[in-house]
C-alpha cells in the first residue's frame, strides 16, 4: 500500500514538473520566476492542512488518549513546519524578483513568519523532558489554541487590504480574484492534488518510523528488565 | 462556582500577600521596565524626532518582557517543593487555580503599569492629550488578554525543567494578534489621532480575543493540571 | 474503602507496576514495603491522583475515581516525598492556606493546636525557608492532616524525624486509626511499621510479592519474612 | 593553573554535552531571537525608512535578550540538587567554574549569532557592504564583554530564590558601557561608514572593558562562590 | 584529625551554634545525635566548607581551614541532604564529571566498580531525573567516595535507603573505618548509628550536651541515654 503510493507520487510528480516547467504558460510580466508561484501556493495549502490535522487529532487526543493519534499529530506539525519553511523560502525567492525586496512586514507574511514560530513552539512542547502522556497532552492543548492563527493567515490579506500580496482565490476587496489563466489553473490544481499526496506518503512514512522507534525501545526495555531478573 | 471563586481567591491572596511583603516580583517588574526604556535609548537614538513614533510599542514591549518575567515566577515559586502537586490534590476545580493566578498576575501587571507608562511619557517627554479613557481601556483590554494567555502558558510551561526558557518562547507567537492590536489601537489614540475611526475595530479585536482565550483557557486548564 | 484493580503503569516503556491489587477495609493500616525502585511511591501516587494507571483503576468507597472527583480528594491526605509547603511563607499561613482549600472549619484554632502538635510553636510565624529538614518533615505532616482526612497516605513519614518527632507521629498513626481512618503507609524503617501497622503488602520489582498480617508486633519476625522474601 | 584549565574544561565539556544531547538552550535561543525580532517588527513598524538606523541596535538587543535565557540555564541548572554545592565542596579553583561557564556560554552565543544576524540582514533587507573581519571583531569583542560580565552576574544571582529575575535588573546597568560601544560601533560599521576613523576608540573601548572585566570577574569569583 | 575550636553560629540573630569544640582523632567513627533543629546539619556544613562559622574555626589535620584549601577539600568527601546530581546526566556522567574535579586516577573502572556495589548497574546509563528517592541515594553515597576521601561527612545517609542498601552502606563504612577513614555522621536512627559508631556526640539547641564512646553496639543503652540527655 505504502510502496505503491510512493510509485503513484513518482509518477505524478513527474507529471506535475511536466505541466510545470514546459506546459503551462510563462507569465508576461514575471517571466520563469512565477513558476515557484505553484510550489508556494501548493506548499502553503499543505502546510494549512497539516496544521489542520493537527488541530483535529490533538482534541481527538484529549477525548480518546490514544498513542496514534498524538503520534499523528506531532508528524503532521513537522510537516506543517517544514512546508511553512518552504513557503517562506520560495516566497521571498518569488519576492525578489517580484518585489525587488527579500522581505518586507506585510500582514500575510508577518502572520505567515508566525505561524512557523507557533508550530516551532508546539514542537518544543514536544521535546520537553517527562513521560509521553503528559507531553501529549500538552502539545494537544497548545495545538488547539495555536490553530487560531491558520484562518488568521488565510484572511490577512483580506481583512488588511495588502497591497503587495496578491489573491488569487476568493473575493479580493479590491482586485478582482481570478487573475489567473485556464492553464495555470488546471496546473496549480494539479500540483495542488501531488503535493497533498507527498503529505500523505510522508505522514505515513513518519509514523512508520516512530513505530518503530517506540518497538525498538520497548525490545531495549524488555531485554534490560529481562537482564536484571 | 461559589467554591470555585473561593478557592481561586485563597490562591490570589496567598500570592498577593506573599508578593506585598516581599514586593519582589513588583520593583522586579518595575526596575526591569526602566532599564528597558533605557536600553532602548541607546540602541534607538532617543535625539531623533522620530521618536514619539516609538512610543506605542514601547509601552507594549515593556509591558510584555516585564510581565514575563511575574508570569514565569508566578509559577516557578509553585515549583519548589512540588507545591503546585499540593493543589493538584486539594479538592478544588483547576480553572479555580487559572482564575486565581490570573487575577493576581492581572493586578500586579496593571499596578506595574500605573507608574511605568507615565514615567516613560515623561522621560520621552511627550504630553498626553488623546481621550484618557480610551487609552486606560486599551491598556485594560490589551492586558488582560495578555496575562490571561500568558498565565495559561505559563502553567503549561512549568511542567517543564527550563520552564523560564520555554514560557518566551511559547508566548510570544499566540499573543500576537493581541500584541498587534494593542500597539496599533495605542498608536491611534496617542499619535495618529485622525484614524480615530478604526479604533473601534482594533478594540472589539482585542475584546474578542480576551474573551476567546479567557473562555478556551479556562475550560482547557484542567487538562493541563492533569497528572 | 481502597481498591485497586489490575493497576498498571509504564513509563517511557518501562513497566513500574505490573497488575497490582489490592483491597484495603476501612480502618486497616497497611505499611507497603519493598526495596528501593519497587514501585511503592508510584501506588500511592495512583492512589492520591498524582498520577495516571496506564490501565487498571482505583475505586474509593466503591466509587471508581476517574475524573477529578472533588468528593474523593477531600477524604485524602497526602504526605509525599516532597513537603508541598510553600518556602517563604510560616508554618501558620501554609497551614491556613491549604486549610481553606480544604473548607476546614476553625480554621485558626485547629492550625495553631496542630502545630503545637509537633512542637514547632517557637516557629509559628517564621518562613519555612530557614527550617531543618526535620522540622520540615513535622510540618509536612500536619499539613496532609489539616483536613481530618479519612484516608490518609504517608509515603516514609519517619524520614528525617527525631526520636521524640517519631513517637509523636506514631501516636498521630494510632489515634487516627481509633477513629477508623485507613491509612498506608511505605516505610523502610520495620521497627516503626510494626509499631503502627496490622498488615504489611510487600513489593518487589512493581509486582505484590507477600500481603499478610502480623499482629503480633514482633519485629524480627517481620524482618525475616521480608529478607526471605525480598533477599 | 593547569588544573584550573582541567577542570574548567571538565565543566565546559559536561555544559556542553548536555547541550549537545538536547540542544535545548541553542535552540530556544535561536527561536526567541526570531520572536524579538518579529515582536520588533510590529512594536516598530518596520515599513518605515530609517529602519536600516535600527539594524546595529536589534543585533544586540537580540543577543542580549537572548543571551540572558542562556546565562540564566547555565547556574539554574546548577541549582536543584544544589549541585553547585557540589562544586564547591569540590577541590577546584572557584575561578575555574566561571572560567568553564564562560566558555559554554561564549561557545553557544557565538553560534547562535551565526544563524540570528544574517537573517536579521534577510528580514531587514540590508545588504552588508562593510568590512566584514572588523564586523566580526566587533560581534565577538561586544558578546566576550557581555557574557564575561554575564556568567559572573548569573553566578551572583544564582544566590537568590527568584535569580531569573534578578539576573537582568542587575547585569543591563554593568553592561551598558560594552552595549553602547557595540551598538556604536556596528552602526559605524554597516551604516555610517564615514565614521570610521572613531571606529578605532570604540574597539579599543570594548577590547579594554573585556579585559578589564574578565580580569576582575576572574579574581572576584571566589567570593561568589564563598559560603 | 578534625578540630573545632569554639564554633558559633548566628543566621538573622538567631543562634544556632554555640561554642562547639569537638576534636575527632583519625579512624574515628563518630555519630552525631540530637533532636531536629540542633543544628547538626549546620555542624556539618562548616566542617565541609558549605558555611562560615560566624565565630571560631575548625582545623583539619592541624591546619586551621580558613582559605579555600585545595588540599584539604580533596581529603573531604560529603553526603548532604541534598544529592548534588545532576539530573539530566546519567550515573555513569555525573560521576565521571566529579570524578574529573577530583583528579581521580583509573576514573572509568572505578566509577562503574562503584555503581555495580550499590546496585544501579541496570541504570547506569539512564538519566537521574527518572530514579526513585532511594536510588539516588545510593548514587549521593557513591558521589560522595568517588574519590577516596580521607574523611567522610555523612548526613543522615541512610535516608530512603531500603534495607540491602543500608546493609551496604554499613559495609561500605566499617570497610572505610578499617582503612582509617575519619567519618562522621549524623542519623535519627539509633540502630542504624550503634552499627558503626563506637563515638557518640549529643547535641541540643545548639550545644554539645554530651561525647561518650560506647563499645558494646548495646542500642538500648544508647536510646536510654539519647531519652535522658535529651528527653
Ligand atoms: C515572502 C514571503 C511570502 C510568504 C510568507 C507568503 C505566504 C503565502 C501563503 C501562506 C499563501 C497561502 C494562503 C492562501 O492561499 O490564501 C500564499 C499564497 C500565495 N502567494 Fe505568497 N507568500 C510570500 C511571497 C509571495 C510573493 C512574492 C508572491 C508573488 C508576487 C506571492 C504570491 C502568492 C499567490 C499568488 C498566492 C495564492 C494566493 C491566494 O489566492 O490566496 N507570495 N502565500
Ligand atoms: N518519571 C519516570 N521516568 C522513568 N522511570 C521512572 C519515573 N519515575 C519513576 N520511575 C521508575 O519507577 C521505579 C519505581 O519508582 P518509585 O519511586 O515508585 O520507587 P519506590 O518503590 O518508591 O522506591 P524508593 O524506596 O527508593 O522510594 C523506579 O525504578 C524508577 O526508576
Ligand atoms: N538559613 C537559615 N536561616 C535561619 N535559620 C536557619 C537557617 N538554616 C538553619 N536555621 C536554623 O538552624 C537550626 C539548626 O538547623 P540544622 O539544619 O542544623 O538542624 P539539624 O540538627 O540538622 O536538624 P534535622 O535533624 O531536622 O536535620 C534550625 O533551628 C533552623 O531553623
Ligand atoms: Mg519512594
Ligand atoms: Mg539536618
Amino acid at each position: 500500500m505504502h510502496r505503491s503510493l510512493i510509485w503513484i507520487l513518482i509518477i505524478l510528480m513527474s507529471v506535475a514538473l511536466y505541466l510545470v516547467f514546459i506546459w503551462s504558460p510563462i507569465e508576461k510580466v514575471m517571466g520563469n520566476v512565477q513558476k515557484i508561484f505553484y510550489f508556494h501556493v501548493g506548499s502553503a495549502w499543505v502546510a494549512f492542512l497539516a496544521f489542520g490535522v493537527v488541530f483535529v487529532y490533538s482534541i481527538l487526543f484529549l477525548m480518546k488518549r490514544k498513542r496514534s493519534y498524538d503520534m499523528i499529530a506531532g508528524i503532521s506539525a513537522e510537516i506543517g513546519v517544514l512546508f511553512t519553511a518552504i513557503v517562506l523560502t520560495t516566497g521571498p525567492i518569488w519576492g525578489r524578483s517580484a518585489w525587488n525586496t527579500w522581505w518586507t512586514w506585510e500582514p500575510r507574511l508577518t502572520t505567515t513568519f508566525i505561524l512557523f514560530f507557533l508550530y516551532l513552539a508546539y514542537i518544543f512542547i514536544r521535546r520537553m523532558d517527562g513521560a509521553w502522556e503528559k507531553k501529549a497532552r500538552l502539545a494537544a492543548v497548545f495545538g488547539i489554541i495555536s490553530f487560531i492563527d491558520v484562518p488568521i493567515v488565510f484572511m490577512a490579506i483580506r481583512w488588511w487590504n495588502s497591497k503587495l500580496h496578491p489573491i488569487v482565490f476568493g473575493d479580493a476587496p479590491n482586485q478582482s480574484g481570478g487573475g489567473i489563466e485556464g492553464e495555470m489553473l488546471v496546473t496549480l490544481l494539479f500540483c495542488l492534488g501531488v503535493i497533498t499526496l507527498l503529505y500523505i506518503v510522508l505522514l505515513q512514512k513518519g509514523i512508520y518510523i516512530e513505530r518503530t522507534k517506540l518497538a525498538v525501545e520497548n525490545v531495549k526495555k524488555n531485554i534490560q528488565e529481562k537482564l536484571m531478573k | 462556582m461559589r467554591d470555585l471563586i473561593k478557592s481561586a481567591l485563597a490562591i490570589t491572596w496567598k500570592d498577593l500577600y506573599a508578593e506585598w511583603r516581599t514586593k519582589q516580583v513588583f520593583s522586579t517588574m518595575l526596575i526591569f521596565s526602566g532599564l528597558v526604556i533605557v536600553t532602548f535609548s541607546f540602541a534607538f537614538d532617543p535625539t531623533n524626532n522620530t521618536i514619539r513614533a516609538v512610543i506605542p510599542g514601547m509601552i507594549w514591549v515593556i509591558t510584555i518582557f516585564a510581565g514575563i518575567l511575574g508570569l514565569n515566577r508566578s509559577f516557578i515559586s509553585e515549583q519548589y517543593n512540588d507545591s503546585l502537586h499540593g493543589l493538584i490534590v486539594s479538592p478544588i476545580d483547576p480553572s479555580s487555580i487559572y482564575f486565581g493566578k490570573f487575577l493576581s498576575n492581572f493586578i500586579i501587571v496593571l499596578f506595574v503599569q500605573m507608574i511605568t507608562i507615565p514615567l516613560l511619557f515623561i522621560l520621552f517627554d511627550y504630553k498626553m492629550n488623546g481621550n484618557i479613557l480610551l487609552f486606560l481601556l486599551v491598556l485594560f483590554l490589551g492586558s488582560a488578554g495578555f496575562i490571561c494567555v500568558g498565565t495559561f502558558l505559563a502553567a503549561l510551561s512549568a511542567n517543564s525543567r527550563s520552564s523560564e526558557m520555554l514560557l518566551p518562547i511559547i508566548l510570544f507567537p499566540v499573543i500576537s494578534p493581541i500584541v498587534i492590536a494593542a500597539v496599533q489601537s495605542t498608536r491611534i489614540l496617542l499619535i495618529d489621532v485622525e484614524e480615530i475611526e478604526s479604533l473601534f475595530s482594533w478594540i472589539s479585536l482585542m475584546a474578542g480575543y480576551d474573551l476567546l482565550f479567557f473562555v478556551f483557557c479556562f475550560f482547557l486548564f484542567e487538562f493541563i493540571m492533569e497528572v | 474503602m481502597i481498591k485497586t484493580v489490575t493497576l498498571n503503569k509504564t513509563i517511557a516503556e518501562k513497566t513500574i507496576l505490573n497488575d497490582i491489587n489490592i483491597t484495603v477495609n476501612q480502618g486497616e493500616t497497611i505499611g507497603i514495603l519493598g526495596p528501593n525502585g519497587a514501585g511503592k511511591s508510584t501506588i500511592l501516587k495512583i492512589i492520591g491522583g498524582l498520577m495516571k494507571p496506564s490501565f487498571g483503576h482505583v475505586m474509593i468507597d466503591n466509587i471508581p475515581v476517574k475524573e477529578n472527583n472533588l468528593e474523593i480528594k477531600k477524604k485524602i491526605g497526602f504526605l509525599a516525598h516532597n513537603s508541598y509547603l510553600y518556602e517563604h511563607l510560616s508554618p501558620v499561613e501554609n497551614l491556613t492556606f491549604f486549610g481553606k482549600l480544604y473548607q476546614v472549619n476553625q480554621l485558626e484554632y485547629k492550625v495553631k493546636e496542630l502545630i503545637r502538635e509537633v512542637g514547632l510553636q517557637f516557629f509559628m510565624n517564621e518562613p519555612v525557608r530557614s527550617f531543618s529538614r526535620g522540622m520540615i518533615q513535622r510540618l509536612a505532616i500536619v499539613r496532609a492532616i489539616v483536613h481530618d482526612p479519612s484516608i490518609l497516605i504517608l509515603d516514609e513519614p519517619h524520614t528525617g524525624l527525631d526520636q521524640q518527632a517519631s513517637r509523636i507521629l506514631n501516636e498521630l498513626i494510632l489515634k487516627k486509626k481509633e477513629q477508623k481512618t485507613t491509612i498506608l503507609m511505605v516505610t523502610h524503617d520495620l521497627a516503626q511499621a510494626i509499631e503502627t501497622c496490622d498488615r504489611f503488602i510487600l513489593m518487589k520489582k512493581g509486582v505484590i510479592i507477600d500481603d499478610f498480617v502480623l499482629e503480633n508486633k514482633n519485629v524480627h519476625q517481620l524482618k525475616e519474612i521480608y529478607l526471605r522474601q525480598v533477599g
